[in-house]
This record gives structure tokens, C-alpha cells and sequence, in this order.
């Protein structure tokens, strides 16, 4: 019997109503859930959506309830193998905690005092609302930039501006930080030779600015330049055409090959 | 060299004209090699904003100083000319503003806490790229975090002379999150 | 709404007063969810112009359109005002310039993608000023955003032949790889 119940207890369960699909008050359905995850701001939020939505007294959650939706919402998300927020578990494992130590009975602390095991979430609960209804607040109120401008017109200056130095190591640590904080794999391989097929992209596009037309082969001196830089002018050409950046032309077979910008 | 009045007048508003921060006194006094009394000053201010009184610009009060700020019926029609430079942020940076400016000075793990989710080290940034947040200092337990408050640019940019004009957070506790739940709904539940 | 031409002209004047850059014809346009024709504006403008005569600015018409500049007897004193305007480039800017370095060509959108962060105009704006950046064209995609690339005097200014001779990033962790091991080397040789 009591085996029963707690088999039942584990099942997704709205109000008594056992679910197999998403809870019907969940507004967005389940295959727009990644637009529905990008729509919550956190756990906090997704449970504030959820009493707020049973029109639920927050200091009196429904614990078992509340939990049931909740879980029955993260196990959506897993099977749609969304990249589970660590966030997001950490919650339901405070919901189930909150909800077995509902089902003991209460203890009582030193000064003889009821302790609710749900105050503490109440409590954040609270503060995260005041906390998101302050940012909606904020939003309302014009800022410069967005709904105000100020004057902001020119003048000659006159004496020489002291510019700031930078030294090399500067723009390297700068660039050391953007790797280190991006983490993607693509910026990890930021290779010497890829930086002189972008170079060579950068001089190519010059020189294209200055005259409409360039020949294909006046940017290889096969003379002076040594095999590697030729190469490297070379696939500077093929990624310039590959971001569409400028186009490679030729009339009829055997006639000179010439570039252009793309949107000459 | 700038000697009159007049001329006095003219420099404090055209360097009110081309300053994109609002100038206060201190800032005023530099433009002249001679010294200018401060309430000379606040008393030709006053007939500067005069002068744009009914006109394209309004001389405003910041809580660093004077600027003059569009008309707002303007703005809209400003916001066409460059509609990628209006910085528009996303919900997450605005709840992280919210709570550095409601409960500074705050570490990123208070902000955790209330949010109750990790945070994207990106809100911060563009806060701080803004000039809207400031690290002002370290809390003294393990790790010895940054703590974060609202810089002066933020009071400018929202028009506030002080924090304490921040919209009242009371006002809404109450009302909106406790006395609001609705009863019926809250029994048939219950029963349920 | 702005329908008469009273209401135009303020609306060329406020954002002439509130832009960073010059302003063309087709700018101004942008204004006005009606068409205004652009030889309205150019009468307006000039009206504009007259309205300024004898004031603090002037309004004047540059290559890439117009804009109002104090009159250059102020600039001196306007000076003061920031002697010293920028004595270091923020993290932001430093960012900008480095990814404009390694990565060139780049636009705006692949800047922000890197950071992931919007980006602030003055970032791009310092550098270009600067002439470190420049804009080497625009790239072909719906909205055709401006390419940026570093410039001749940025190998100058840092004494590189070529972008090639920028520090390699894979060198850095070999480096820092080998870094304790040098250590022992060289004193073992220095005993031999």
C-alpha cells in the first residue's frame, strides 16, 4: 500500500492529475522548450513562473505540487538533451528536500519555535521577485542612449593629444585574455601562419580599394618571394573568395585572371 | 581674454555643448585662466538655460553637473539615425543592475544567491563598459572577491540625483508579492 | 507627427547637437518616417546655419556631411577642460585592438561574437582615431558591415615589419611549458 503511494508520488503529477506530456499550463509548448529554457532567467524564475501561474500564496507553497511541475519540467528538458543547467538540479534537489521534510513531523527549535522547512526558499523567493520587479522598474525609466540624448557636437582641438601608450605585451595580454575567457576550441589555434594568411587578406583588400581590378597574378612574384609566402597569398585569395569578400574572374580559358571586390 | 560676461556665458555653453559628460562647477572654473566665482557661474548656468528655454535642447541637473540633453519629444526620432547604437541590454544584465544598485556594495556569489543561477560573467562587463558598476573594493573572506556598486554615470544616465531616488522597493514587496495571491485559487488547491 | 517646417529644422538642429559624427542628407532623412525631400532639407539646413550666425558654433559642411563645431576662438579654453584625455586605453579598447590585430579582417559583429559582448562604438572609434584602425571595406552580407583591419602606422608605431612579427600565441604556452626546466639548465651549465 504505502509502496503504492510512493511509486505514484514519484510519477509527474499536476494536482492530482497524473501527466505524460507537459503540464497543460505551461504556456510554450514542448518543442519550443529551448526557446521556452532562454525564456527563464533560473531555477528561481521557473519556480516564480510556476506559483505565479497557480495564482499560489507564497509563504503557503504546495510543496508536492510545486515539486511534481517543477521535476516534470527539468525531465522535459533532459529529454529534449538540452545541456542541463547544474543550476536547475540544484533546485530540484532543494524542492525535494524541502518536500521530505514536510512529510516528518515539524521540529521545534531551541526557543520553541516552528521551523518551516520552506521558509528559506520563501525567503529567496521573495528577494528574487523584489530583485526582478526592481530590473523591470529600472527599465522604465529613460536612460541616455536609449530614450534620452545629450549634446555632444564637436570642436577643433587644438593642442596635441597626449595619446596613452601601449606597449606589444599589452595588445598580447589582451588577446591572451580574450582565448583564455572564450575557451573555444577555434580560438585556441590561433597559429603563426594563420596570422599571415590574414595579413595577406588585409593587404589584398587594400590594394583592391585602390584600383577595381587587380590582376591575379601580379600578387605573386614568383621571383623574389619564397614558396611559403606564395602559398600563404594563395590561400589568403581562396579565404577572401570563401567569405565572399571578393570574387576571381576570367573571361575565357587562358585569358589573365583578375579580382575584384564583391560588390564592385 | 574672455573678459565680458557675455563671453563668459558663451564658453560655458558651448563647452556644455560638446561635452558628452555633464560638467560640474569645478569643471567650469578650469575653462577660465582667471578665477570665476562659483556663483557667478550657477548664476549665468541659469541664464543659459534660460536662453534655451522653448528651444531645441533643456540645460539639466545631473548628479555630477550640468548638460544639455534633446528635447524628449526628439527622441524617437533621434533613436532612427544609428538604431545599432542604442544600447538596449538583455534581462539577465538588467536584474544584475537591479541588484547592485538596490543592494550594493555586492560580491558576483550575492548575486548568485539571489538570482539562484551562475552568473554570466558577460552581465557584469558590459555593466562595467558602460560605466554603470565600479568595483569598489574587496570583501575581506576567503578568495577576497570584488565588491560591486553604481557608479555616478549611473545616477547620470538615469536621471537620479542619488541612489535613495532609486524607485521604492518596498512599495512593491508588499503589495505585489505577499498581500496579492489570490484566495480562491489558493483553496481550491488546497482541497484539491 | 513633426509636420511643420519649424518642426523639421528643430529636428535637423537636435540631432546635428547630439551626434558623434557628421551628418549626411540621406542621415537626415533616416529622421523622418515621412519623406522629407532632400532639397527641403539642404534649404533647412542653411536656415539653421543662419539661425547660428554670430553664436558659439558654426554649422558646417564636411566630406562626409555636416556637423556643428565650436568656434575655433573656444577651442583653446575647451582644451582645459580635458588636458589630459586619455592616458590608457581600457580593457575594452585593448581587446578591440587586439582581436582587430590577429584577426583582421573583421567586422563589428565578429568582434562582439569573440567578446560576447555588445560593443561600444568608442572602442573602434579611439582606435580609428588613433589611425591603428582603419575600415578596408565592407563585407558582402545583408547589411554590408564595415571590414576593419590595422594600418601602416600600427606597424610603425610598434615597430613590426609585418602582422606576422604580433607574439604567437602557441609560442606563449611552449614557453610557459619549458619555463621551470630552463631554470635547472642553466645552472648546470654554469657549474660546468
Amino acid at each position: 500500500m504505502s509502496d503504492q503511494l510512493d511509486t505514484n508520488q514519484l510519477l509527474p503529477k499536476v494536482y492530482g492529475e497524473r501527466i505524460g506530456s507537459l503540464p497543460q499550463d505551461l504556456y510554450i509548448p514542448p518543442d519550443a522548450l529551448e526557446i521556452y529554457l532562454d525564456s527563464f532567467e533560473g531555477p528561481l524564475d521557473l519556480l516564480l513562473y510556476l506559483i505565479r501561474k497557480n495564482n499560489i500564496d507564497i509563504l503557503d507553497i504546495p510543496m508536492a505540487n510545486i515539486t511534481s511541475q517543477y521535476m516534470t519540467y527539468v525531465e522535459k528538458m533532459k529529454a529534449i538533451k538540452l545541456e542541463l543547467a547544474a543550476d536547475y538540479l540544484l533546485m530540484s534537489a532543494m524542492l525535494i528536500e524541502i518536500k521530505s521534510r514536510m512529510l516528518l513531523p515539524v521540529p521545534e527549535s531551541e526557543e520553541g519555535e516552528e521551523l518551516d522547512p520552506r521558509a528559506e526558499l520563501v525567503r529567496k523567493l521573495v528577494e528574487y521577485e523584489l530583485m526582478k520587479s526592481a530590473a523591470e522598474e529600472l527599465e522604465k525609466i529613460p536612460q541616455l542612449g536609449k530614450d534620452r540624448m545629450v549634446a555632444n557636437a564637436y570642436f577643433e582641438k587644438v593642442t596635441e593629444i597626449t595619446y596613452p601608450d601601449v606597449s606589444v605585451d599589452d595588445i598580447f595580454n589582451a588577446w591572451k585574455n580574450i582565448i583564455k575567457r572564450a575557451k573555444q576550441f577555434d580560438n585556441h589555434k590561433i597559429s603563426r601562419s594563420e596570422l599571415s594568411v590574414r595579413e595577406h587578406m588585409t593587404i589584398i583588400l587594400k590594394s583592391l580599394a585602390e584600383k577595381e581590378l587587380v590582376e591575379f597574378s601580379s600578387f605573386f612574384d614568383t621571383e623574389r618571394d619564397p614558396i611559403p609566402k606564395l602559398v600563404v597569398c594563395f590561400l589568403a585569395i581562396l579565404e577572401l573568395t570563401k567569405e565572399r569578400l571578393i570574387r576571381i574572374n576570367q573571361q575565357e580559358p587562358c585569358s589573365p585572371i583578375y579580382l575584384q571586390r564583391e560588390n564592385s | 581674454m574672455i573678459d565680458s560676461t557675455s563671453k563668459i556665458k558663451e564658453l560655458l555653453e558651448v563647452a556644455l555643448l560638446t561635452s558628452q559628460r555633464p560638467l560640474s562647477i569645478d569643471d567650469f572654473q578650469k575653462l577660465f585662466i582667471e578665477k570665476i566665482e562659483r556663483s557667478t557661474i550657477r548664476m549665468l548656468l541659469d541664464e543659459v538655460k534660460s536662453d534655451w528655454h522653448d528651444k531645441t535642447m533643456n540645460l539639466i541637473q545631473t548628479s555630477s553637473g550640468y548638460r544639455f540633453e534633446a528635447l524628449p519629444l526628439f527622441s524617437e526620432a533621434l533613436m532612427r539615425l544609428n538604431p545599432d547604437r542604442v544600447m538596449k541590454y538583455s534581462r539577465m544584465v538588467m536584474e544584475v543592475l537591479a541588484i547592485v544598485a538596490y543592494r550594493q556594495p555586492v560580491t558576483r556569489g550575492d548575486i548568485e544567491k539571489i538570482r539562484g543561477v551562475s552568473l554570466n560573467p558577460n552581465a557584469l562587463r558590459q555593466l562595467i563598459e558602460r560605466e554603470w558598476v565600479e568595483i569598489i573594493g574587496q570583501k575581506e573572506v576567503p578568495g577576497r572577491p570584488s565588491l560591486y556598486a553604481t557608479t555616478k554615470y549611473f545616477l547620470d544616465d538615469f536621471g537620479f540625483m542619488s541612489i535613495t531616488e532609486l524607485p521604492d522597493i518596498n512599495q512593491f514587496t508588499n503589495e505585489n508579492i505577499i498581500d496579492e495571491p489570490i484566495q480562491g485559487n489558493i483553496d481550491s488547491t488546497q482541497q484539491g
